[in-house]
């Protein structure tokens, strides 16, 4: 029983200025004042405000994201909730999501990155499965910034902070560096978990009558709402209440994490969602707006870290940490008792109510009252204007005449491998736990991670991809090449895909060029889930991310997962016998627009992207998958940044033992840096014992897969006849020290 | 014979631990509450690795002051066998059980990867089946991992061959490029001087299966089973 | 001159380490411990004309680098 | 009362982390800092009938918890 307390703060009156304060437009204030039928006091105006911001209603994406493929026989639980939950047979099913933390990473690397990480190990476990793997996609500003080393070495020891210390390996991930990125990272983390078909639950309150109860940490003025900042003026104590960035505290989130699957072997949740943004606030209208029914939270008992907070305050903060939960009637007994034992707080705070309203009540007194539907579903829904900016045409236009071919493509290799880019990233996945729970079977370091499923012979493929720099020269392309090569990695090391999720990163709605490049990423995205027949099951969007006034690069990220039905089949990328031959599945064209070639070594960023024709894309990862299942492969690699040059030279360097050279031979006859560097999409390079070659060529005709034998393997040199050769040992060391030398 | 895993409430191998000796070793296996007393007889109990509570303050600080850790200290002076692994090693040199203590990796940075591992003594129950100087392929993945000890007590270490593995190079040498936190003497286990508390920061639980790149961890782990079947008596 | 500067954080910032001693400290029986906070203490020799010279300079590095203003708050000593 | 502990590393114990602060603030160009060391800072409130007994109780939880003796010296202040 909370005692009565007192509303510590008289409350400002809702003005014009307060209402822009909190990001809300007339119309919007408008609109409100109907639902309402009166004006908001001043705790809901702040309950409006989050759950109407772009981060809580979707209102600029939602009419966009409808279009994206969300079904399929194995999808057991789609968009919508807090993850996505997929089939994987034999009564198993895995929940997994990924989630931006863009913004507090720029502020605070270590705790922006450590809380993202926190809040989507949440989303995953609130779904009742076990996290047993994640995942980062990463995106800073050029490498010789003043503030990347700072900002890319706290968000690295933030994520391994918080990961391993949960005990979630992270086994794998992207890092790339562009100046749009300089003043606005990019920090999306992915997790997914493992749970059975009878253990799913959802976000959802039901039962009239039903106890609310809050667990979990207590609640601070952590990140609250930035509209208190600019309603500093009314404060006295303004040095106590400004909005702190949140701090993470993975130890708890551990404790949490037990106690709640302990808690869900029993039967005693109706609906459970965590606390993330908007707190308290959106967590129990979320799940009343899915129930359909209402709730009333009475904030006075809700456990409290500082003194002197107000409704206001409790509302919104979003300390880390917590979880809202409707429990059956007569079972918070049993619920403390299960939270007792973690040492968590576990505290009856409301109840289902049947009026359909969200109410909130402070000692007594009634601070909030307001129709869950105003705050869920009657939230305002935007279709902004979009259009293609007049440069389009002039930024797509590359002239290859003009493009001097370098002298030495030796050195020009070199010099892509060593950029960080495309460099080792391990610096990065050594600071991570990628063997916690014994499952990893494919570390970082590969095409995509595979993990074996204890107690079956299947395996788990995962994989987060997206380039940004082709969105920004042609969105469309740019969003189908994300979905094709996250499923191209899986392709190769023989996992078929199940499923992806997304972060789409983006400028600003209100820009019209903006939204022109979020609804072509979409529709590309679109058409490749459909033509690779992966469904969208959960996902992200993070707009107002600007980079000194421009927005960063249209920036969808890409997480997908596979099952390989037989683990041991699992491939890897790198050569594995001197005398294998190698064979490059699918054509080289000359494509350098956009490539990692042209910027770096040309500084351009323009040209049209690599085209993909999707069909040829699905035979190629068809072709491979079913080589790879046969047993017929020693190697296979994805061809992506930096184009064959790199892929090979990839495929000779980076396993685990010595690198083993190469001899090539025979290759398309078009200019040697596009041969090298160009980055057509489709292609995939494998090596095996020269025995398999027929049943290889069998397989790639019945799939209409373009296959040329291209060299062999073996030797300490790399050489690629008649443009280059050089000791494979030069290639590592570029390779390896590009991003490890530089962030030192 | 009976293992007993103990369970922090922040434990992250625990199960690891559990799954390599159950499913790869076929042996019988209890978890071990850390706030309920040890009953029963068990022939070894594991502290596994992990954040104990968060390793705030200092790794196993506060793990070392659980209602357990009686039980297993009492176990260890009635010469029952006692295995840390990582977290559980600190919390074994935090608890008295073993010398010295294991500080902030000389990198400053959390290292996860494989290494390569020197037996340096084999009398012992938990190296007992392995050959002097062979090397084992078993990773590390640990902050906080680079023993330190005073000199004099290093010089008892050394005298007593209480150093049981080192971090080496591909050729088994103790080089300095081949140890991943700056431990001094490159250790990375030892045992106390009646020989049946073991701690070590590499994870053989992690390496306890082929499929997961190495099966090395099973040669500590049988050791210890095979010390067991030999008749050392149950202490429980 | 001998430089003590102790970084501590904000009033309000949510502080895990801090938290956990306390628990800790309760369990073993020190109930009288409350509101326990966990900061970093660095000590270092500093060469400087004056005193408020060192003063400027130290100042300046915890801005710079030793302290993190967006949660942590820093006071430091200087001893001749 | 208001306690103050600082814990620092034995002399001998090497101290990577002051090492890596003074190696920055040298990068930075305060070139005038030398033997940087790394500890932690701990405040908390007590209660006790006399600064004496706060005294005995505070030393019995460093040597217990909060300092260890093999890597680690403390010291502390008491305020009223
Ligand atoms: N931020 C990161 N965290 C963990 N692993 C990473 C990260 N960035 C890259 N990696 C790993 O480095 C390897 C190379 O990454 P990448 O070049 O993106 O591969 P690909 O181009 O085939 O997708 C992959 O195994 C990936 O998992
Ligand atoms: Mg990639």
């Amino acid at each position: 029983m909370g005692e009565e307390r007192e509303n510590p703060r008289a409350e400002p009156a809702v003005t014009a200025e307060l209402v822009a304060a909190h990001g809300l437009t007339p119309d919007e204030y408008a609109k409100i004042v109907k639902l309402l039928g009166r004006a908001p006091n001043y705790t809901e105006l702040g309950v409006f405000s989050v759950m109407w911001s772009e981060h809580c209603s979707y209102k600029s994406s939602r009419h966009y994201l409808k279009r994206l493929p969300t079904e399929g026989p194995q999808v057991l639980q789609g968009p919508g909730e807090n993850a996505g939950v997929v089939d994987i047979g034999d009564g198993l099913a895995v929940a997994f999501k990924m989630e931006s933390h863009n913004h507090p990473s720029f502020i605070e690397p270590y705790q922006g990155a450590a809380t993202g990480v926190g809040g989507i190990l949440r989303d995953i476990f609130t779904m009742g499965a076990r996290p047993i793997a994640s995942l980062n996609s990463l995106r800073f500003g050029a490498i010789d910034h003043p503030r990347t080393g700072y900002l890319l070495s706290g968000v690295v020891a933030g994520i391994g902070g918080y990961g391993n210390c949960v005990g979630v390996p992270t086994v794998g991930g992207e890092c790339y560096f562009d100046e749009c990125y300089n003043a606005n990272i990019l920090v999306n983390a992915f997790t997914l978990g493992i749970t059975t078909h009878k253990r799913i639950f959802t976000g959802i309150a039901k039962g009239i009558g039903n106890p609310v109860m809050y667990v979990g940490s207590k609640t601070g003025r952590d990140g609250i709402h930035g509209a208190t900042m600019a309603s500093e003026s009314f404060s006295e104590e303004k040095e106590r209440r400004r909005p702190t960035v949140q701090v993470g505290d993975p130890f708890t989130e551990k404790l949490l994490l037990e106690a709640c699957l302990e808690l869900m072997e029993k039967d005693y949740i109706v609906g459970i969602q965590d606390m993330g943004a908007a707190g308290l606030t959106s967590s129990s209208s979320e799940m009343a707006g899915r129930g359909g029914v209402g709730i009333e939270l009475d904030l006075s008992r809700v456990p409290l870290r500082e003194t002197a907070m107000t409704p206001y305050e409790i509302l919104l903060s979003e300390s880390q940490e917590r979880m809202l939960l409707v429990a059956r009637k007569g079972t918070e007994e049993e619920i403390r008792r299960i939270f007792d034992k973690w040492d968590l707080d576990a505290v009856v705070v409301g109840h289902v109510t049947d009026d359909r309203l969200f109410r909130a009540l402070f000692g007594g007194t009634e601070v909030a009252r307001i129709p869950v539907a105003a705050l869920t579903k009657d939230a305002p829904v935007y279709q902004r204007p979009a259009a293609s900016p007049a440069s389009q045409d002039q930024l797509q236009h590359l002239d290859l005449a003009a493009i001097p071919e370098p002298k030495d493509l030796g050195v020009t290799l070199k010099r892509l491998l060593a950029s960080p880019n495309i460099a080792s990233k391990e610096w990065i996945f050594r600071q991570y736990d990628h063997y916690v729970r014994s499952n990893t079977v494919v570390a970082p370091g590969a095409d995509a991670a595979v993990i074996r499923i204890k107690g079956t012979k299947k395996g788990l493929a995962l994989t987060v991809d997206g380039n940004s720099r082709y969105c920004y020269l042609d969105p469309y392309v740019g969003g189908a090449i994300a979905v094709a090569e996250a499923a191209r990695n899986l392709a190769c090391v023989g996992a078929r895909p199940i499923g992806l999720t997304d972060c789409l990163n983006f400028g600003s709605p209100e820009n019209p060029v903006v939204m022109w490049q979020f609804a072509d990423v979409i529709h590309g995205m679109r058409d490749a889930c459909v033509a690779l027949n992966v469904p969208v099951v959960s996902g992200n969007v993070s707009f107002y991310n600007e980079t000194d006034g421009t927005p960063i690069y249209p920036t969808p990220t890409v997480g997908m997962v596979g099952v390989l039905d037989k683990l041991e089949c699992a491939m890897t990328p790198w050569f594995k016998s001197a005398g294998d031959l190698i064979v490059l599945l699918g054509r080289t064209r000359e494509e350098l627009g956009g490539s990692e070639y042209l910027k770096l070594v040309h500084g351009l960023t323009r040209g049209t992207p690599p085209w993909i024709d999707l069909k040829m894309e699905r035979a190629v990862q068809g072709c491979c998958r079913e080589a790879i299942e046969q047993g017929l492969l020693r190697s296979a690699h994805d061809i992506s940044d930096g184009g064959l040059g790199v892929a090979l030279a990839e495929c000779s360097i980076i396993g685990p033992e010595k690198p083993l050279g190469l001899r090539i031979e025979n290759h398309e006859m078009i200019r040697g840096d596009a041969l090298l560097f160009s980055e057509s999409q489709s292609r995939i390079v494998v090596s095996l014992a020269e025995k398999n070659l027929g049943e290889l060529e069998e397989i790639a005709a019945r799939y209409n897969v373009p296959l040329q034998v291209i060299g062999s393997v073996g030797g300490s040199r790399f050489t690629i006849q008649p443009l280059l050769g050089l000791p494979v040992e030069e290639l590592r060391a570029a390779w390896a020290g590009g991003l490890t030398d530089r962030v030192k | 014979m009976r293992w007993g895993v103990i369970v922090f409430p922040g434990s992250c191998d625990d199960q690891d631990v559990f799954d390599s000796l159950a499913r790869d070793m076929e042996q019988e296996v209890d978890f071990l509450w850390h706030k309920d007393d040890i009953k029963g007889g068990y022939d070894c109990l594991v502290l596994p690795g992990g954040f104990s509570y968060g390793d705030y303050l200092r790794c196993g600080a506060m793990a070392r002051f659980s209602p357990v850790m009686g039980g297993v200290i009492d176990f260890a002076r009635r010469g029952g066998l006692v295995l840390g692994i990582c977290n559980g090693f600190q919390i074994l040199c935090e608890s008295g059980l073993l010398p010295g203590a294991l500080v902030r990796n000389a990198g400053l940075k959390f290292v996860c990867r494989q290494v390569s591992l020197r037996v340096e003594e084999t009398d012992t129950p938990f190296t007992r089946e392995i050959k002097k100087g062979q090397l084992l392929k078993i990773p590390v993945k640990h902050g906080e991992g680079c023993y330190y000890a005073d000199a004099v007590t290093l010089e008892q270490l050394r005298n007593n061959r209480q150093i049981l593995l080192r971090y080496a190079d591909a050729k088994g040498k103790p080089a300095p490029a081949a140890n991943p936190n700056g431990s001094l003497d490159n250790i990375a286990g030892i045992c106390n001087e009646a020989r049946n508390v073991f701690g070590l920061m590499p994870h053989p639980e992690d390496a306890c299966n082929k499929i997961l790149g190495s099966d090395d961890g099973l040669k500590i782990f049988s050791s210890i089973a095979a010390a067991c079947a030999r008749g050392e008596a149950r202490h429980g | 001159m001998r430089v003590k500067i102790f970084v501590s954080l904000k009033q309000g910032v949510l502080d895990p380490q801090g938290k956990a001693i306390e628990r800790s400290l309760h369990a073993l029986g020190y109930s009288e411990v409350h509101d326990v906070r966990m900061g970093k203490y660095l000590e270092f020799g500093v060469e400087a004309a004056s005193r408020s010279a060192a003063e400027a300079r130290v100042r300046e590095m915890c801005d710079k680098l030793l302290a993190n203003p967006v949660i942590e708050d820093y006071r430091f000593e200087i001893e001749e």
